[in-house]
């Protein structure tokens, strides 16, 4: 059947951008959702009427990274939570540098290994890299002008965040001075090359 | 420790069995990563808020492992061994009065190792909370089927910066792989630098310097021709030590002169 | 946050299959869905409160072959069909000489060839060229004048890099891992290392 053409009635807008959601395989931001639609149309406002009719249902609305997709309710996690192969968990050391990649971004590889006070081992870098976490960022306007580590957007989809604002403690950490990267005084011992390897 | 150790990835070698409390300490040496992880946990068996810790009380923990370490033989990271020269230095400063104003005192030091625990602790316990967060694939799923709906124009082709730089570093692998293949062969040994040395030596009485006795070809800053230069030096020394030739630098960096040992000296 | 059981409530039932059935790369038959859920529970009668539910949003839940799954609504289809682009893959020689274009660039296809040490078909760089990651540069002064190629803007768009400086250079692609060399020379530095730029 024909339907009327959807891009000029709210519900139809609405229905519209559920269907795009619900097909595309990445998360989609407003902008390309309102390319779909009537220029001018308030994007913003339908999204937030969308994600209130999915609040309570067991697929959810969410925005991460400034992009909007479906997923199953955080709720449900421990009916639907899948064990993770023994290959997936991740090191100790591994978890360490993501988060001082996170919280502390854009950082050194020579910042991380002051804050752990030890040599990144090869492969955590890489590995955190495979699994489209973290990325290269501009390199740092300092002598050698290193190399400097960012987190991805698909970081932000992984672990359910809006945005770094919404890192777990992000802000107390800040307040507390715990977020300074440099390394406190030139007396402490490095991280040797031996470490860690 | 909230994480178990089979997370770790950087186990060291078992150590040997031993009944004593030194060695049990030294076999939880494998649950730590690096002499910072180890202060940490140090620090929190103190049962305080790491502002309120003993920095001496930690410090002598640290200094007794590294000895019991010693005793038993145990070979440690060179990260331990500086923590340990480090701590010994902060203990003297924390002990005796300040010697000279223009360093740190002792009260700057610990207050900025303190700062180094409660940074690693901020983290240890931020990557705790991160991977305790709902994660996709595991407890919150996206679409299992998603149709696909090309909206955002972007190249159609799958590629990411991680496929790039892997590209790009197995070729340069491959290329190390082939330059390697031929290169160890084109080494100098230093039985060879003594032999030419010894050679030399004879026919120049005067200071000559250590370059100009590098052979031809050898000099050019490549691998080989550092090898050659290592093992001339090398070569030099051990000439010197059994008396046959004498070694002069005016100061670090400089050029090193060499002649034949005078009976006379 | 802590859920009740959800299998003891009607609501929280049709949550779980709402989830599972979204979660599912196929659709599941009413066996496979009542297995999550407590003995004896109606599934039939959840499916149909479920497919009411959804009956007038821009996705639909459907029954095909005795199995239930969703799908976006029939009626909007003439708005999703989008030119259905398939994400290709590159082949291998494809993402080598792109690597070589962006790390040598300007560089002519005959230096390509002789750093790879294998001829490259003309078809590789019309593909990078089509994808919008090279373009051709200036031509390199020298006999037969040979055109160079060089990357693109959109180019550094697909890849999230600010500037070609923010490539990794060889000494840090090898910290991170992706260039593990043998352990016996991996701590020689390289004879007249060209330091990847």
């Amino acid at each position: 059947m024909a339907a009327l053409p959807p891009t000029t009635d709210r519900h139809q807008q609405i229905r519209l951008i559920e269907a795009l959601l619900f097909a595309s395989p990445e998360p989609l931001d407003e902008a390309a959702l309102g390319s779909r639609l009537p220029e001018g149309t308030d994007v913003a406002g339908l999204m937030a009427e969308l994600q209130g009719l999915y609040a309570n249902r067991g697929i959810n609305l969410v925005r991460t990274g400034g992009r909007w997709w479906f997923c199953t309710a955080r709720d449900l996690a421990e009916l639907m939570r899948v064990e993770e192969e023994v290959s997936k968990k991740l090191s100790r050391a591994a978890i360490e540098t993501l988060a001082m990649i996170a919280y502390h971004q854009p950082v050194t590889r020579a910042e991380i290994e002051s804050i752990r006070g030890v040599a990144t081992s090869k492969g955590t870098l890489d590995l955190l890299m495979e699994a489209g976490w973290i990325r290269p960022g501009r390199r740092r306007e300092t002598p050698g002008r290193p190399l400097t580590w960012v987190t991805t957007d698909h970081f932000l989809d992984h672990f359910g965040l809006d945005s770094l604002r919404d890192l777990p403690g992000v802000e107390e950490l800040r307040a507390a001075g715990l977020l300074d990267s440099r390394p406190m005084f030139g007396s402490l011992p490095e991280a040797g090359e031996a470490g860690g390897e | 420790m909230t994480i178990p150790e089979s997370f770790e990835e950087d186990r060291r070698d078992a150590m040997p069995a031993d009944e004593s409390d030194a060695a049990q300490l030294v076999l939880d040496i494998d649950g730590f990563e690096g002499p910072i992880d180890m202060l940490l946990a140090l620090a929190r068996e103190q049962k305080v808020d790491l502002t309120h810790i003993s920095i001496l009380q930690l410090a002598d923990q640290f200094l007794t492992f590294v000895a019991e370490a010693r005793r038993v033989r145990l070979e440690l990271a060179a990260d331990y061994l500086v923590m340990a020269a480090w701590l010994a230095y902060l203990k003297s400063r924390l002990l005796l009065p300040d010697p000279d104003p223009e360093e740190p005192s002792g009260e700057d030091l610990a207050a900025a190792l303190t700062f180094q625990l409660q940074r690693l602790e901020a983290m240890q316990e931020a990557g705790t909370r991160l991977m305790a967060r709902p994660q996709l694939g595991r407890e919150v799923f996206a679409r299992g089927n998603p149709e696909g709906v090309d909206l955002i124009r972007k190249s159609s082709f799958d590629l990411t910066l991680y496929d790039l730089l892997k590209a790009y570093g197995d070729f340069k692998r491959r290329q190390q792989a082939s330059t390697f293949h031929i290169a160890p062969t084109d080494l100098y040994s230093i039985e060879d630098a003594v032999k030419r040395l010894s050679d030399m030596l004879g026919r120049m009485p005067d200071w000559v310097t250590l370059s100009s006795f590098l052979p031809r070809n050898w000099s050019d800053g490549t691998i080989t021709g550092r090898s050659a230069l290592a093992a001339h030096f090398l070569a030099t020394l051990e000439l010197a030590k059994s008396g046959q030739l004498e070694v002069r630098q005016e100061g670090a960096f400089g050029p090193i002169y060499l002649r034949r040992a005078s009976p006379a000296s």
